[in-house]
């Protein structure tokens, strides 16, 4: 039988969703005793990658209100207004208590801290660290919970089911890399952090780790998954890579030109363009500091009309920041000039950075309510893999960071305090199942002689249907092909074949088991992408182009069935800001 | 269980990796000083011995080995030097507000006043 | 707070260290070029060695090179391998350097 | 795999290869790849993994430098894998080892339990003593105090400088490079009051005074955090704190 070992609460993630969650639980009662599973060790968590910054209002001249409005309209009227009005008003101080932690953010003269300009934020709102405001961000939040003593780690476990008991969530079955031995982590409460899964398109600027494990374990237990459809897509990635450079790289001044020279988004309704020169430049929510859904779909146009670069890794245009000048560049945005030089060998002080859009954050996710629970009794979730949602058809830059430290915080409090109301579950109905689930790797993946199919063929034919179905632009023949490309690689994944039979740090089960994850959730991407016969934000129906209020002020639903998956709909929460039309480029 | 390989150690890793030379030759030119300084003192009680000690001296100064043995050691107190003003912005690194001074500066600063000690030295040797 | 005696050994060691770099060079020259090129005239050199500051100077100078030697050569013993050895090799290495230091007297008082 | 005009070249890797209870010791076996200018070490052994070798292992994520989990020796030469390109290696072999210094877990994945527990010893939190932090602001912290430990602080923990640090190699309980800098980080933190408590271990002889300045650290180190400089700095406040407490014994320590 697999070790079984007891907490009181279980988080599964170390990203900046997870440790919040933690050292909130521990802050909330110190005497419980917190286990962190994570299939990496936490500092190399995706929230590491973020570059740009962390919206909270803090600055005399901005409000809460501000930012709520900046955030529905940037959502297209699909955010839950309780929630954001929430998030909004704990931002700033989830934001503080990093800076008591010892958050190295960036500072003005007098010992402030700096705020930046973000895309689609009407007032310069963004804290950073230089441009790895992420970075810092976890490795804050990491080394901060190390004093924590009642917070046990799982580092490199990689957990692969939920275990229940009586209608509740009670623990998670684990591979210990190292070993590859099944455990059972027990606890009262189970948090779901793990993160988003732009790995289910081919590129993107998302770690490898991003594959939406924890997307899986709840919906395989019943949970369902809101507001799938919405995948944002990012106007400035690196051809080829995918890798990010950052929306700071606008704030701070940095314009969009194509293949004439021309600063194309003028064309497109986000405002007319200032001058580099021009002191009000860059003006707020207005050209490249338009949204990001906006911002993408005008490349494609643009690539219709063929105005755009043509490179080995596809079409690009330029993101041109030399205005800015060497020193504002080094100060500002480092690790832009870093990453330009190595990853497209230009440096950006001299050269135009090639740029193309690319899949970034999923607005989707675990379906919460505003105390980060679950449907599923005693399962929470939190952070980019769970979906509020305060970011409804549009993510605005900056604001996923502050999420995952408000609901992170609040899963953890949550947690603590569902802990202390409930008993342990018996030892022997969580035994049963993580030994079935043990039986079930050994027979499917690690023991099996007779597969025949590659991992790496599965998830590339994953990825292209996904991004020729499901991409910034979409149709019903295309969802319908994809729909069917998904469901055919699904039954092929059962044949999956492993050159890998052995226990210790196998890569490739825990890939296997990435894989048959992504296959099911990009199963209910395209689904509930073709359930929504409308345009709104990131979702782009070309047979649909209106955004339709009457049918579609809704949050879609993705339940899990034996077949495709089941979408229902539930409505937004609407309180003080009725649906209206989104406005850049003009006072609003 | 498996275990890990466990981590290995090299008993002749200071010839392993130029670096390591480096380090290894930097080390040991505070030791070669020591022996200078033995030579230097062997001079001096030269001195206090008198006229006639002094000139013995400095005929076996006259040698060629001497002369080869003085070679290296401006070597070694060379490359002393140069390593000895790299460090010195490491450990003391200086600012003036937000900008660090250039290490550059610093290692010149450094340059400048030996060359201050030597025509100083020089001078009050060689009337 | 258990406290490491190390940073005497390594004020010292850099404040040797600092004077070497300074003058280390320019002695050389002085005395392994200028001397047996007979640059420099006994008289001048006796005048200046016989002055009791410059005597203290010729102590110091070697108490700190000495010192400043005995450190590197003892973590670099350690360093390529000896680290078992590393208390007796400490002990001996500075009291050669003291004993180094007191023949240095004796030659600057002489 | 789409082939190209530019997937015609190959080049050669040497990759180490262990499986704990199977091989006795690490042996290094050789593969071929296409060669492309645009790839880094990690793109060619993912190659390899999807398309030739499935049991090859190892650790990435960001592949943008930034994750610290990619960490390998190219050429004996600790790097990450992710920021090593195979145009700067040519014609090749490239050979591909586990960090040095540490225990392998497998193939190219290293055990790293020893670091973590140094960093959290080394108390990498703030300790905020007699001066708590305002409520409902921030701490004022000028861009100059920033600055003092802002290097530092960027540190991703991918154990490059471990494995060029020859004192780590043969002393085990010597702290390291990347942790003396990060206790460094907190102590020059305006924010921080915790420095006597962190003193106690990184002043002592595991701590700065094992570390010979080998300076190997500072350069393989891909972030610029310069360790053996943020000793170097420890070491000249350790000993002027030293005379400090022996001129000054009643004085404020
Ligand atoms: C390049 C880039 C730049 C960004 N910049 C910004 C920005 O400037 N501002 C902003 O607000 N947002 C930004 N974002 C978005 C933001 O960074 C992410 O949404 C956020 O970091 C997600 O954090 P998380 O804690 O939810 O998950 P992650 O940090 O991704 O952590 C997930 C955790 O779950 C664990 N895990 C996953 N699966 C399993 C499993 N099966 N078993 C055990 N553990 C598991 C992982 O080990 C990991 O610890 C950016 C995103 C990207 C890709
Ligand atoms: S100091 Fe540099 S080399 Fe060492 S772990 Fe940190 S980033 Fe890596
Ligand atoms: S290489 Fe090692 S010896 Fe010191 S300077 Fe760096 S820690
Ligand atoms: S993969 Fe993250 S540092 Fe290389």
């Amino acid at each position: 039988m697999p070790d079984v070992l007891q907490h009181d609460v279980v988080i599964v993630g170390g990203g900046g969703a997870g440790l919040r969650a933690a050292i909130a639980a521990v802050e909330a009662d110190p005497t419980l005793d917190v286990a962190i599973v994570s299939k990496v060790y936490p500092m190399r968590s995706h929230t590491v990658s973020a570059e740009g910054g962390a919206a909270g209002v803090i600055k005399a001249g901005d409000s809460l209100e501000e930012h709520i409005r900046d955030t529905i309209s940037g959502s297209d009227w699909l955010a839950d207004q309780d929630a954001v009005e929430l998030f909004v008003r704990e931002a700033p101080q989830e934001l503080l208590r990093l800076e008591h932690w010892g958050c190295p953010w960036s500072r003005e003269p007098d010992g402030t801290v700096a705020v930046r300009p973000f895309g689609g934020m009407g007032i310069e709102r963004t804290w950073f660290a230089a441009d790895k405001t992420g970075f810092h961000m976890l490795h804050t939040l990491f080394q901060t919970s190390l004093q924590h003593e009642r917070v046990r780690r799982y580092d490199e476990w990689f957990a692969t089911r939920l275990l229940l008991d009586d209608g509740r969530a009670v623990g998670v079955s684990a591979i210990e890399l190292r070993s590859g031995q099944v455990r059972a982590v027990v606890g009262k409460a189970v948090i779901l952090a793990t993160g988003g899964f732009g790995r289910i398109f081919p590129f993107t600027t998302n770690a490898a780790i991003k594959t939406g494990d924890g997307l899986g374990l709840a919906f395989r237990a019943g949970v369902p998954l809101k507001d799938m459809e919405f995948v944002q897509y990012h106007p400035t990635g690196l051809p080829g890579t995918g890798i990010l450079i950052t929306e700071a790289a606008r704030g701070e001044g940095g314009i969009l030109v194509n293949r004439h020279g021309d600063r194309y988004l003028r064309h497109y309704n986000l405002g007319e363009p200032l001058d580099i020169r021009d002191p009000v430049h860059p003006r707020l929510r207005t050209m490249e500091l338009g949204p990001r859904d906006r911002l993408s779909q005008a490349f494609m146009k643009e690539q219709d009309q063929g105005n755009v670069f043509d490179g080995p890794y596809g079409t690009y245009v330029h993101l041109d920041i030399r205005h800015l000048g060497e020193r504002r560049v080094d100060q500002k945005i480092p690790f832009v000039r870093e990453l330009a030089t190595n990853y497209a060998g230009i440096d950006p002080v001299r050269e135009p950075i090639p740029v193309r859009p690319v899949v970034h954050y999923m607005m989707g996710g675990i379906d919460t309510n505003l105390e980060a629970e679950t449907a599923l009794p005693g399962l929470y979730a939190a952070g980019e893999c769970a979906c509020v949602s305060i970011n409804g058809a549009n993510r605005l830059g900056s604001n996923s960071l502050p999420e995952l430290l408000v609901f992170g915080a609040r899963a953890g409090t949550g947690a603590a305090r569902w802990a202390r109301e409930h008993a342990p579950a018996p030892r022997a109905a969580v035994e049963t199942q993580a030994a079935d689930e043990q039986a079930r790797i050994a027979r499917d993946l690690i023991n099996r002689r007779d597969g025949d199919e590659r991992i790496a063929t599965l998830r590339t034919e994953m990825q292209h249907a996904m991004e020729a179905g499901c991409g910034i632009y979409r149709t019903e023949a295309t969802l319908q092909a994809a729909a069917a490309k998904v469901a055919e690689l699904r039954e092929r994944a059962r044949r999956v074949q492993l050159d890998d039979h052995s226990l210790s740090f196998n890569t490739e089960l825990t890939a296997a088991l990435e894989l048959d994850i992504m296959i099911e959730i990009a199963e209910s991407v395209v689904h509930s992408a073709l359930h929504r016969t409308e345009s709104r934000g990131s979702h782009q129906r070309v047979d649909f182009p209106q955004r339709d209020d009457g049918r579609f002020l809704k949050h879609s639903l993705a339940y899990r069935t034996e077949g495709a998956p089941r979408v229902e709909y539930r409505d937004v929460a609407i309180t003080r800001w009725p649906p209206a039309e989104r406005v850049y480029g003009r006072a609003h | 269980m498996a275990s890990p390989y466990p981590r290995r150690r090299s008993r002749r890793w200071f010839i392993e990796r130029w670096a390591y030379q480096r380090f290894v030759l930097r080390e040991l030119s505070g030791v070669v000083l020591a022996a200078y300084m033995v030579l230097l003192l062997l001079l001096v009680s030269s001195v206090h011995a008198g006229g006639q000690a002094f000139a013995d001296h400095v005929t076996t100064l006259r040698s060629p080995l001497m002369i080869a043995v003085h070679v290296i050691l401006v070597l070694f107190a060379l490359l002393h030097t140069v390593t000895w003003f790299q460090a010195v912005p490491k450990g003391l690194p200086l600012r003036r507000g937000e900008e660090k001074v250039p290490p550059a500066l610093m290692i010149g600063a450094n340059y400048v006043a030996m060359a201050g000690a030597t025509v100083i030295i020089v001078a009050a040797l060689v009337a | 707070m258990r406290r490491s005696p190390e940073p005497v050994f390594w004020s010292l060691f850099s404040a040797g260290g600092v004077v070497l770099a300074l003058i280390a060079p320019a002695l050389i020259l002085a005395t392994g070029f200028l001397v047996p090129a007979e640059r420099v005239e006994f008289d001048r050199l006796s005048a200046i060695l016989t002055q009791p500051l410059a005597r203290i100077a010729v102590v110091g100078l070697a108490f700190l090179t000495f010192v400043h030697a005995a450190h590197r050569l003892r973590h670099t013993l350690v360093d390529v391998g000896l680290r078992a050895y590393g208390g007796p090799i400490a002990t001996v290495s500075y009291l050669a350097a003291l004993a180094l230091t007191a023949w240095a007297a004796l030659v600057a008082f002489g | 795999m789409t082939s190209g005009a530019t997937t015609t070249q190959t080049i050669g890797f040497e990759i180490a290869r262990y499986l704990p209870g199977e091989d006795r010791a690490p042996t290094l076996r050789h593969y071929d790849v296409p060669y492309r200018p645009e790839w880094v070490v990690l793109d060619a052994l993912n190659y390899l993994k999807d398309e030739v070798d499935g049991t090859l292992s190892f650790r990435w994520s960001c592949r943008m430098g930034v994750c610290g989990s990619c960490g390998a020796m190219v050429n004996g030469v600790p790097r990450l894998m992710c920021a090593a390109f195979l145009r700067d290696y040519l014609p090749g072999p490239i050979r591909v080892e586990p960090l040095a210094n540490f225990p392998i877990e497998r193939d190219l994945v290293i055990v790293l339990d020893d670091f973590m527990q140094k960093l959290r010893a080394v108390k990498p939190w703030i300790i905020p003593g007699d001066r708590p932090p305002p409520a409902d602001a921030e701490y004022r912290q000028t861009p100059a105090q920033l600055a003092d430990f802002k290097q530092y602080s960027m540190c991703i923990n991918c154990l490059l400088c471990y494995s060029a640090c020859p004192v780590y190699q043969h002393e085990e309980e010597f702290l390291g490079p990347a942790v003396l800098a990060l206790a460094q980080r907190y102590d020059h933190d305006s924010r921080d009051r915790g420095n006597s408590q962190r003193h106690e271990l990184t002043w002592s002889d595991e701590g700065i005074w094992d570390c010979t300045f080998v300076g190997e650290c500072s350069a393989v180190c891909p972030k610029h955090v310069d360790p053996a400089g943020a000793i170097q700095q420890a070491k000249v406040e350790s000993t002027m704190d030293w005379y400090r407490s022996v001129l000054w014994p009643f004085g404020r320590r």
